[in-house]
C-alpha cells in the first residue's frame, strides 16, 4: 500500500514517530564517530577523528557520561556525501548511537542534516563554517561567520586594507563565506579586486596567482581548504609575492597545515578561535595530552579543539538533562546554561541556535609555524549564524533562507 | 596581447608538468597498451621520495637534484613489481589492466595516507629556484622554467632511447605481436619489465616536479591521471611528438581559460576541448594507418 | 538444450524478482532495504554497462554522465516539489532576487521530469554516440573519452553552485511525486519501484541477448569492420546498445535520488564511473545476471566493509579488484562453470579480450 | 538474376603519393570465374579494397547502372557486392549458424532484429549444403580450420545473396583436394553471379578460370583467356617466370589429381 | 637435431595433437589437410605452445621449458603462417630486430635484401602497408637473418607470386644444402616431397603416415591425408 501523501494532514509527522532505539540499560553508551578516513578529505579529517578518540578515552577514564562508558562506533564517510547520509542512518537505526560526532566539509554536514532531522538524532559538527544554518538536531562547535570571518574583516579594516582578493576552493563554504565577505567589505569600504576558485581536488594555483599579481591587492583572503592550500602557497611564493607586501589571511591554515606547505609561511595571518599558543588555564593540559596521544601530529589546532569540545559539550548536555534522550537534551540546552571549560576558554552554548560562544583571534605565523596572536576580540563572541545583529546583511536573504530551511 | 604572454608562459609550464606525467604513460599505455591507473600513485611515490631525500640531505639546494634520479628508480621499481606480479598476466586484455590498476591505486593511496602524516609532507624548493625571470616585461617564476627544462630533458632522453637504441624497436615489436616478437628472438619478458620500469620511473620524476607545485600527500596522484591519459590520447597513442604538442596545448588552454573564465570552468573547457578534438581526429594528432582489418 | 536455455534465464529472473520484490521487504530492516534500493540503482546502470561493454565491446567509462542526467532531473523536480513556490534555499544566498534559472522551470512538471529522465540520456547518448561511432572512435580512446566527459560534467556541476548545488549536491527532499518521502510505507514503495525497474531492465537485455540484434552486437564487438562488409553499419548497431545503456544509467540515477536522498557530482565523476564498471567486471560483464549481481555486491561491500574496517577497507576493495580481474576475467558468474565444467558457456558470453590484439593495433596506429 | 556486369574503368588508388593502382580497367560478367593475378604488390587487393569502399579510389566501378566508388562500405554491400579477405575473418565467438544468420540478415527489418531466431533460413541451409559445413552448424567459428573458415566466408556471401563475389586468395593454405572442391564450388556459384578471384596458385587458375586479368605495378599488363595470358611473354617475365615452364611439368600430375579428387568426393 | 616424440597438445580443453612423433631428418615435411594440426605442431616446436605430454629435444637438449626467444638463441627460426610482420615498424626495422645483437648484422640484412629485392625497395615503408607477398618475403628474411640451424616454415609460399615461389623453393633447397635443417609445412605436395628427406602426414591430429621424401608417390600421401 501507499503511505502518506503531501495533502495528508499527518504528513509532517510522517515518520518521526520512529522511536529512538538507544540502549541506556547497560553501563555503556554507544556514540557514532563519522569522518572521512579514506578519499580526499581524509587528509584533514583524520586528525579530527583521532582527537575524538582521545576525548572519549579521557571521558571514560574520568567516569564516562552519566556514569556510562563511551563505546564508540567508527564509520568512514569516504569523502562521499551520500555515504555520510547512509552512515548517519546506519548509526542511528542499526547501531542505535546516542549521538554522532564528526564531519568536516559543509557538504558533509548538509548531507547528514536531513537524516538526523528525519530520525531525530544528534550530530555534533566541529569545523568553522559559513553559517546561515541552525538545526535542532545539530550542535555546531566550530565558528560561524561572525566568529571567524567577520573578526578577520574587522582586523583587515583596522589595518587600513583598501583592496582585497578572494581565493577559495570551489564549494559551498568558500562561496558562501565570500558572498558574506563581499557584503561586509562594501560596508567597510574595502574593494574586492578579484575572486578566484579552484576545485577542492586541484592543487595548481599558478594561473590564479598570476591574476593576483596583476590585481596587486593589499591583502588576500584565503578560504581554500585542504591540500589545495599547499599549491596556493607555493604559487604565491613562486610568483614573488611576500607577506610583507601582499599578506594572506586564511581561515583554513592552522598549526598542522603551516609546516606542510613546503615553504616558510612566516608573516602571514590566520583567523581562528583557538591557537596552540593561547594562554588559557586549560590549554597546556590539552596540548600535553594530545602530544602524548598515539598517532598524534604533535600540534593542536582549532578544528581539533572544536571536535574535542563537541564530545565534552555532549557530556555536559546529557548530564544537565539527566538523560540521553534527544528531546530531553535539546530541552536542557534551552533551559539551562551549558558551559565547558575549553582550551580556548570557557564557552557557553546558545540553546536556541545550538552554536557556542567563542573568542575571536587573529594569529600571525612565526618561524616555528606557531601563531603569534596579534588581535583578539574583547570578549567571547556570541554566535549569530543568521547574522541578525548585522544590518548590512540583507533581511530578504535571511528571510528566504529561514523560509527554505523551515 | 599583454594578457596573452603571461598565459602562454604559465601555460607552457603547466603543459610541461602534464607532459612529465604523460610521458611514462606514453610508454606503458602508448607502447605496451597497459592502462595503468596507478600511474598517478607512482607519481606520488616520486614526490614522497623527494620528501624522504630531503630528510636525509637537509640542504634543499642539493636534495632536489639528488631526488630526481632516486625518485626515478623508486617509482620504477614499484612499476617493475607491478609488472612482475600482475601486469604480466594481462597483456592480452588491455582494458582489464585499467580495472586491476584501479585496485592497485586504491591500495597505494590508502597506504600513503597511513604511512605518512595524513595532511601531507612538505617538500621544499631549492633556493636557486627562488625568484623570477623577466621575460617581455613579465616576471616568470623560475620554478616554472625548471619544470619546462626538466620535461625537455626527459623527452630528449626518452626519445633518444627509443630511437637510437634497439630497445625502441623491440618495444614496438613486442607490442605489435608478442608471439612474433618471441619467435624473432626478442625476450618479451625482459622488454616488458624494462619498459614498465622506465615508464613508471618517469612518473617518479614527474612526482618530484609536482611536489614543487602542489601538496605531497596521498591524493596528489589522482589529479594528474585523467588529464595525462587525455594528453596521450589526443597526441595519438604511442606518438611522442603528439604527446608533447597535446600537453603543451592543454597547458596553454588551461591557463588561458583560467584567465578568461574561472579555475573550475577552465578544467571543464580544457576537457571539452580535448574531447571535441578527439572527435574530429579520432586517432589523435599523429596517426599511422595500417591495412589490418578489425 | 537450445530450447531450454531461455527458460533457465527466465526462471532466474523470476527468482530474482521474488527475492527482491517479495522476500527482501519482509526480512530487511529499513536501513538495509534503503541500501538494497541503492544497490538496485547501481545494478540498473550495470545491466546497461553489461550490454554496452560485455556484449558490445564499448568500455563505457563515463556512465556517470547519464546517471547524472536522470539523477539531476529527478533531484531538480523533487527539490522544486519540496520548495513549493519558493526558490530552492541553496540558491538564495548568491542572488536572492534572481528567479529560478530557466532550465529548472520545466522540472516543476512531473510529466516533463519523467520524460526528461527517458529522453535526455537518449538524446545525449544519441548525439555523442553518433559522433563517436561514425568517426570510428573505439577501444581505449572511447574509454578515456567517455571518462573525461564524466570528469568534465562532475567539475562543471561542482563549479555551478547556484545553478546545481555544486559539490554539495541536491538533497533534503521531502516529497516524491506527491508522496511524503519520510513515510516508511512510501520508502518501501520507492524501493519496490527501483527493484521492479531492475527486473524490467534484466528482461529487456534478456530479450536483446537472445535476439538477432544480440548476435549482431557480439559480431560487431569481435570484428567491427567485418560487419561492415555484411552490409550493416556498425555505428548504428553500437549506437543502439549505447543509447539503451545510457537510458538504463539514467533510470538508475533517477531512482537513486529518492532512495538515497542526495545526489552529488562525486556520484558521477571518475571514481564513481569506474566503480560502476568494476561491479560489472566482478559479476561477469557479458553474462545476463553478472553485471547486476556484481554491482550489488560492490555496493554491499562498500557499505559493510566500510563499517567493519573504516580506515582500511579500501585495501580490501583494491585487493578484490586485483584478484577478481586477474583470476576471473569473466567475473564471478564464471565460477560455477569453472568448478563444475557443467556447461560450455555460449561464446557470446566469453568476451575475455575486451579488445584483442588486432584492435589494439588499430588503437595504437 | 539480372545480368548486370561489374565494369571497372580507369581505377586509380594512391597512398600519399604512392600509386598502388594506376588506371586499371576490366569487367566481369555473371557466369564467369574471373581471375585477377599479378606479382605481389601489383595492386590486386587494393583494387578490391577500392571497389568495396575500404580505400578511396578514383575512376569508376559500376555494377550495372550503379556507381560503387564513393559509397560507404555497407551501402556497397547492400548493392550486392561481397568480398572475402586475404586472411579469413569470421566472427570467432559466434557459431557457424550465427555467422550465417547475421550475413543473411541485411535485408531484415529493424524490428525483426529484436526477435530471437527461430529455425534456419532456407538460404542458410542451401549455403551450408553447398559448402559442406552442415556438420559444423553449432561450432564456434573460431575453432574452424583455416579452410573451413574460408568456406564459411563464401557461405556468408551466398546467404547475403551477393551478386558479385570478390575473393582474395580464397584457397591459400588449402590442400590440393580442398582447392579442387573450392574451385568446383566457385564454378557452381558463378553460374548465376559474378565471381572475381585473386589467386597466386597457377594450377588452380588454369583449372577454373574463364578469363584472366594480369596486373603489374598498378596497371593491367595483360588480359584474356588462360592460354592467352600464359603465352604472353610479359606475363611470363614479371609473374610466371620459370614457373611457367615448371608448371608445365606439374601439369602432368593434374589428370591424376583430378581423378583422385573425384574419387574422394564420391566417398 | 629436433626430436618431437609422442606429443599431446591442444588449446584449452580441446586436444589437437594426439601422440605425434616427428621423424628425424635434415628436411622434414609435415603434410595434411586444413586443420589437421600442422601449425599447432610447429608452434609447439618453437615453444609458443607447451605440450601436455611428450618430449621435445633440440641438439639432444630438452627444451621443453625454454621460451621461444631462448629457442631462437639456440638456433631455431620460425616463419609463421599468414604473412606476419610488425606492421608499425618499417621493413628495415623488421629486419634489424632480427639482426640486433649479431656481429655481422648489417651484412646479414644486406644479404637478405639482395635475395628479396622488394624488401630493399620498400625498406623505409611500414611493413603493415606491404602487400601480403611482400610481408611473407619479409618474414622469411627475418628468420634467415638469425642464421638458424633449424628453420621452421609454416606454408612459406602461401600467397606468393609464382616467380618468388620458385625462388623460395630454391632457397629452401639451397639452405638445406648448406646444412640448415628444415621443418616444413607445405600444401604444395610436389615440392614438399621433392625437398624433404622425411615426411609425416597428419590427419585430425594423428600421424597417419610417415615416409621418405622423394620416393613417395603423391597419391599415397593424399590417401593418408584423407584418413
Ligand atoms: N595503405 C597503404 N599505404 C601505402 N601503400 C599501400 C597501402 N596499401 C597498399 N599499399 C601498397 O600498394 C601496393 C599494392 O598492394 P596490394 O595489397 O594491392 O597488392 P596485391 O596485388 O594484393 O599483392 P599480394 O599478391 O602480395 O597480396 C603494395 O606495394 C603495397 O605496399
Ligand atoms: N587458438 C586455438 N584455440 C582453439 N583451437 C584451435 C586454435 N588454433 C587452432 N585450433 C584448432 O586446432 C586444430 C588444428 O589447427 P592448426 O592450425 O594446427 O591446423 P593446420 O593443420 O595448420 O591447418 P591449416 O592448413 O588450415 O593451416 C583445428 O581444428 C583448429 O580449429
Ligand atoms: N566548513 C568547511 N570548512 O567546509
Ligand atoms: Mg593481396
Ligand atoms: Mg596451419
Amino acid at each position: 500500500g501507499c503511505g502518506a501523501r503531501a495533502s495528508d494532514d499527518t504528513a509532517g509527522a510522517g515518520s518521526s514517530a520512529a522511536a529512538s532505539c538507544v540502549d541506556t540499560s547497560g553501563d555503556t553508551i554507544k556514540l557514532g564517530f563519522l569522518n572521512s578516513l579514506t578519499g580526499g578529505m581524509a587528509i584533514s579529517e583524520k586528525t579530527v577523528s583521532n582527537v575524538l578518540h582521545m576525548a572519549a578515552d579521557e571521558i571514560n577514564t574520568s567516569g564516562g557520561i552519566l556514569g556510562k562508558k563511551i563505546q564508540y562506533v567508527q564509520e568512514d564517510g569516504a569523502t562521499d556525501w551520500p555515504t555520510f547520509a547512509e552512515k548517519t542512518e546506519k548509526l542511528l537505526t542499526q547501531d542505535c548511537v546516542g549521538a554522532i560526532f564528526g564531519g568536516w566539509t559543509s557538504s558533509s554536514r548538509k548531507a547528514v542534516k536531513p537524516v538526523v532531522e528525519k530520525l531525530n538524532g544528534l550530530f555534533f559538527y566541529p569545523v568553522q563554517y559559513e553559517g546561515l544554518e541552525a538545526s535542532p538536531n545539530i550542535y555546531y562547535t566550530g565558528a560561524t561567520t561572525n566568529q571567524q570571518i567577520i573578526p578577520a574583516m574587522d582586523f583587515l579594516a583596522s589595518k587600513g586594507v583598501k583592496t582585497l582578493f578572494l581565493a577559495g576552493s570551489d564549494y559551498v563554504f568558500p562561496r558562501t563565506a565570500n558572498a558574506i565577505i563581499k557584503l561586509y567589505a562594501a560596508k567597510l569600504g574595502i574593494k574586492i579586486v578579484g575572486e578566484e576558485y579552484v576545485p577542492l581536488d586541484k592543487d595548481d594555483w599558478t594561473s590564479q596567482v598570476a591574476k593576483i599579481v596583476a590585481a596587486k591587492p593589499d591583502f588576500i583572503f584565503n578560504t581554500i581548504n585542504g591540500s589545495s592550500n599547499v599549491g596556493f602557497i607555493k604559487a604565491y611564493y613562486d610568483a614573488g609575492l611576500t607577506p610583507a607586501k601582499t599578506p594572506i589571511i586564511s581561515v583554513s591554515i592552522a598549526e598542522e597545515e603551516a609546516p606542510a606547505m613546503g615553504h616558510a609561511v612566516t608573516g602571514n595571518y590566520a583567523s581562528w578561535n583557538y591557537f596552540q599558543s593561547l594562554k588559557t588555564d586549560t590549554n597546556p593540559k590539552f596540548i600535553q595530552s594530545w602530544k602524548a596521544y598515539p598517532n598524534s601530529s604533535g600540534v593542536t589546532s582549532d578544528p581539533m579543539e572544536a571536535a574535542y569540545i563537541s564530545l565534552y559539550l555532549y557530556k555536559e548536555l546529557v548530564e544537565a538533562a539527566g538523560s540521553f534522550d534527544v528531546n530531553a537534551v535539546n530541552a536542557a540546552a534551552k533551559s539551562k546554561t551549558i558551559t565547558f571549560d575549553a582550551p580556548e576558554g570557557k564557552v557557553s552554548l546558545n540553546g536556541t541556535n545550538h552554536h557556542i560562544s567563542k573568542p575571536g583571534h587573529i594569529g600571525q605565523i612565526n618561524a616555528n609555524n606557531q601563531f603569534d596572536i596579534v588581535w583578539a576580540s574583547d570578549k567571547f563572541i556570541e554566535p549569530d549564524p543568521y547574522l541578525e545583529g548585522y544590518d548590512w546583511f540583507p533581511a530578504d536573504i535571511r528571510k528566504q533562507l529561514a523560509g527554505a530551511a523551515g | 596581447m599583454d594578457a596573452l604572454i603571461p598565459q602562454l608562459l604559465n601555460g607552457s609550464a603547466q603543459g610541461a608538468l602534464l607532459l612529465l606525467a604523460a610521458l611514462g604513460l606514453s610508454l606503458t599505455f602508448g607502447q605496451m597498451g597497459v592502462i595503468n591507473m596507478a600511474h598517478g600513485e607512482f607519481l606520488m611515490l616520486g614526490a614522497f621520495t623527494a620528501y624522504l631525500v630531503q630528510q636525509v640531505i637537509a640542504a634543499s639546494d642539493l636534495s632536489i637534484p639528488v631526488a630526481l634520479p632516486v625518485a626515478f628508480v623508486v617509482a620504477g621499481l614499484f612499476g617493475l613489481l607491478l609488472e612482475v606480479t600482475i601486469i604480466r598476466w594481462m597483456y592480452r586484455r588491455p582494458l582489464d589492466t585499467l580495472l586491476v590498476t584501479v585496485g592497485v591505486s586504491l591500495i597505494l593511496q590508502q597506504a600513503a595516507l597511513q604511512i605518512f602524516p595524513s595532511q601531507g609532507v612538505p617538500v621544499e624548493k631549492p633556493s636557486w629556484l627562488d625568484g623570477q625571470l623577466n621575460i617581455l616585461g613579465y616576471e616568470w617564476p623560475l620554478r616554472q622554467l625548471f619544470t619546462i627544462v626538466l620535461a625537455a630533458v626527459c623527452v630528449a632522453a626518452l626519445s633518444a632511447w627509443l630511437k637510437y637504441t634497439s630497445f625502441g624497436r623491440r618495444i614496438r615489436a613486442t607490442v605489435h605481436n608478442r608471439d612474433l616478437a618471441e619467435t624473432t628472438g626478442i625476450s618479451t619478458r625482459t622488454i616488458d619489465r624494462l619498459t614498465f620500469f622506465v615508464g613508471s620511473g618517469l612518473a617518479g620524476v614527474a612526482g618530484v616536479a609536482a611536489s614543487l607545485i602542489g601538496g605531497t600527500n596521498s591524493q596528489m596522484g589522482a589529479q594528474y591521471i585523467i588529464p595525462a591519459f587525455l594528453v596521450v590520447a589526443a597526441g595519438g597513442i604511442g606518438q611522442l611528438k603528439g604527446t608533447i604538442i597535446a600537453a603543451w596545448a592543454v597547458g596553454v588552454a588551461l591557463s588561458c581559460f583560467a584567465y578568461w573564465t574561472t579555475g573550475s570552468l577552465a578544467q571543464v573547457l580544457a576537457f571539452i576541448l580535448v574531447i571535441v578534438f578527439l572527435q574530429l581526429r579520432p586517432q589523435g594528432l599523429f596517426t599511422v594507418r595500417t591495412r589490418s582489418l578489425a | 538444450m537450445t530450447k531450454l536455455k531461455p527458460w533457465i534465464s527466465l526462471s532466474g529472473i523470476g527468482m530474482f524478482a521474488v527475492v527482491l520484490l517479495a522476500v527482501a521487504p519482509l526480512v530487511l530492516t529499513d536501513h538495509w532495504l534503503t541500501n538494497l534500493g541503492k544497490y538496485c540503482c547501481w545494478a540498473i546502470a550495470a545491466v546497461g554497462i553489461g550490454l554496452a561493454w560485455g556484449r558490445g565491446g564499448m568500455l563505457v567509462m563515463g556512465q556517470g554522465v547519464f546517471f547524472a542526467l536522470g539523477a539531476y532531473a529527478m533531484a531538480m523536480h523533487l527539490t522544486l516539489e519540496t520548495a513549493g513556490d519558493r526558490v530552492p534555499g541553496f540558491m538564495v544566498l548568491y542572488d536572492p532576487l534572481a528567479p529560478l534559472p530557466a532550465f529548472w522551470e520545466p522540472f516543476r512538471s512531473a510529466g516533463f521530469t519523467l520524460l526528461a529522465i527517458v529522453l535526455l540520456p537518449v538524446i545525449a547518448a544519441g548525439i555523442l554516440g553518433y559522433a563517436l561511432f561514425k568517426r570510428r572512435v573505439k577501444g581505449a580512446y572511447f574509454a578515456i573519452l567517455t571518462q573525461a566527459l564524466a570528469v568534465a560534467l562532475a567539475t562543471l556541476i561542482s563549479s555551478t553552485i547556484r545553478e546545481t548545488g555544486g559539490d554539495t549536491g541536491l538533497s533534503d527532499f521531502k516529497l516524491f511525486f506527491g508522496f511524503v518521502l519520510n513515510d516508511p510505507a512510501n520508502k518501501v514503495m520507492v524501493y519496490l519501484i527501483a527493484a521492479g525497474l531492475l527486473i524490467v531492465c534484466l528482461l529487456a537485455v534478456w530479450q536483446f541477448y537472445r535476439s538477432r540484434f544480440g548476435e549482431l552486437l557480439v559480431a560487431t564487438r569481435d570484428a567491427e569492420e567485418r560487419v561492415r562488409f555484411l552490409g550493416y553499419d556498425p555505428a548504428n548497431i553500437k549506437l543502439v546498445a549505447f543509447v539503451v545503456s545510457a537510458l538504463m544509467a539514467s533510470i538508475g540515477g533517477a531512482m537513486f535520488v529518492p532512495i538515497v536522498g542526495i545526489i552529488t557530482p562525486a556520484e558521477i565523476g571518475a571514481a564513481a564511473s569506474i566503480l560502476m564498471i568494476a561491479g560489472v567486471a566482478f559479476g561477469g560483464r557479458a553474462s545476463l545476471f553478472g553485471p547486476a549481481l556484481g554491482a550489488m555486491a560492490v555496493g554491499w561491500g562498500q557499505s559493510s566493509l566500510g563499517s567493519t574496517w573504516p580506515d582500511g577497507w579500501t585495501y580490501i576493495l583494491g585487493l578484490l579488484f586485483v584478484v577478481v580481474i586477474l583470476l576471473l576475467p569473466n567475473g564471478l558468474s564464471s565460477l560455477p562453470a569453472r568448478f563444475t565444467g557443467w556447461t560450455r558457456r555460449s561464446p557470446a558470453e566469453q568476451p575475455a579480450p575486451a579488445f584483442d590484439a588486432a584492435e589494439l593495433e588499430e588503437v595504437r596506429s | 538474376m539480372t545480368d548486370a556486369s561489374l565494369v571497372v574503368t580507369d581505377l586509380h588508388v594512391e597512398f600519399s603519393g604512392f600509386v598502388a593502382v594506376g588506371g586499371v580497367s576490366f569487367d566481369a560478367h555473371p557466369g564467369e570465374v574471373r581471375f585477377l593475378i599479378g606479382p605481389n604488390g601489383a595492386g590486386k587487393t587494393t583494387c578490391i579494397d577500392a571497389i568495396t569502399g575500404l580505400t578511396k579510389g578514383t575512376g569508376s566501378a559500376r555494377l550495372g547502372e550503379k556507381e560503387l566508388l564513393g559509397k560507404q562500405v555497407h551501402k556497397i554491400v547492400r548493392l550486392g557486392v561481397g568480398r572475402t579477405f586475404q586472411t579469413a575473418s569470421v566472427f570467432d565467438e559466434l557459431t557457424v549458424l550465427q555467422n550465417l544468420d547475421i550475413a543473411a540478415g541485411l535485408h531484415r527489418s529493424a524490428f525483426s532484429l529484436l526477435r530471437a531466431r527461430h529455425g534456419i533460413d532456407p538460404s542458410i541451409e542451401q549455403a551450408l549444403a553447398e559448402t559442406g559445413l552442415a556438420a559444423e552448424l553449432a561450432t564456434p567459428a573460431g575453432i574452424l580450420s583455416h579452410g573451413q573458415k574460408q568456406w564459411l566466408e563464401i557461405a556468408m556471401l551466398l546467404v547475403q545473396d551477393a551478386k558479385v563475389l570478390l575473393l582474395d586468395e580464397p584457397v591459400a593454405g588449402m590442400s590440393h583436394d580442398e582447392r579442387t572442391a573450392t574451385g568446383e564450388l566457385l564454378q557452381r556459384i558463378a553460374a548465376k553471379r559474378i565471381v572475381l578471384v585473386v589467386e597466386h596458385d597457377m594450377d588452380f587458375m588454369r583449372r577454373f578460370a574463364t578469363r584472366v586479368t594480369v596486373l603489374h605495378q598498378g596497371k593491367v599488363l595483360s588480359q584474356g583467356t588462360v592460354a592467352e595470358v600464359q603465352a604472353d611473354p610479359k606475363v611470363q617475365e614479371v609473374y610466371l617466370g620459370t614457373a611457367g615452364a615448371a608448371t608445365t611439368a606439374a601439369m602432368a600430375v593434374v589428370p591424376e589429381t583430378v581423378a583422385e579428387t573425384l574419387k574422394l568426393t564420391e566417398d | 637435431m629436433l626430436e618431437i616424440t609422442d606429443i599431446e597438445a591442444g588449446y584449452g580443453r580441446t586436444r589437437v595433437l594426439h601422440g605425434v612423433t616427428v621423424p628425424a631428418g635434415k628436411v622434414v615435411a609435415v603434410l595434411g589437410h586444413n586443420g589437421a594440426g600442422k601449425t599447432t605442431l610447429l608452434r609447439l616446436a618453437i615453444g609458443l605452445l607447451k605440450p601436455s605430454k611428450g618430449r621435445v629435444l633440440f641438439d639432444g637438449e630438452n627444451i621443453a621449458a625454454l621460451a621461444p626467444n631462448q629457442r631462437v638463441a639456440r638456433g631455431m627460426a620460425y616463419v609463421p603462417q599468414g604473412q606476419q610482420a610488425f606492421g608499425q615498424l618499417t621493413t628495415l626495422e623488421n629486419l634489424q630486430l632480427a639482426a640486433d645483437g649479431r656481429r655481422r648484422g648489417k651484412a646479414l640484412i644486406e644479404a637478405q635484401m639482395a635475395r628479396f629485392p622488394a624488401l630493399e625497395k620498400f625498406a623505409t615503408r611500414k611493413a603493415g602497408l606491404l602487400s601480403g607477398g611482400q610481408r611473407q618475403q619479409l618474414a622469411i628474411a627475418r628468420a634467415l637473418i638469425t642464421e638458424p640451424k633449424l628453420l621452421i616454415l609454416d606454408e612459406p609460399t602461401e600467397g606468393i607470386q609464382p616467380t618468388i615461389v620458385a625462388e623460395i623453393e630454391q632457397t629452401i633447397m639451397q639452405l638445406a644444402g648448406e646444412g640448415i635443417n628444415v621443418l616444413l609445412v607445405e600444401q604444395h605436395i610436389g615440392f614438399a616431397l621433392e625437398a624433404a628427406e622425411r615426411y609425416v602426414v597428419l590427419a585430425s591430429g594423428f600421424v597417419t603416415h610417415t615416409g621418405d621424401g622423394g620416393s613417395a608417390a603423391a597419391s599415397t600421401v593424399r590417401a593418408a591425408m584423407a584418413i
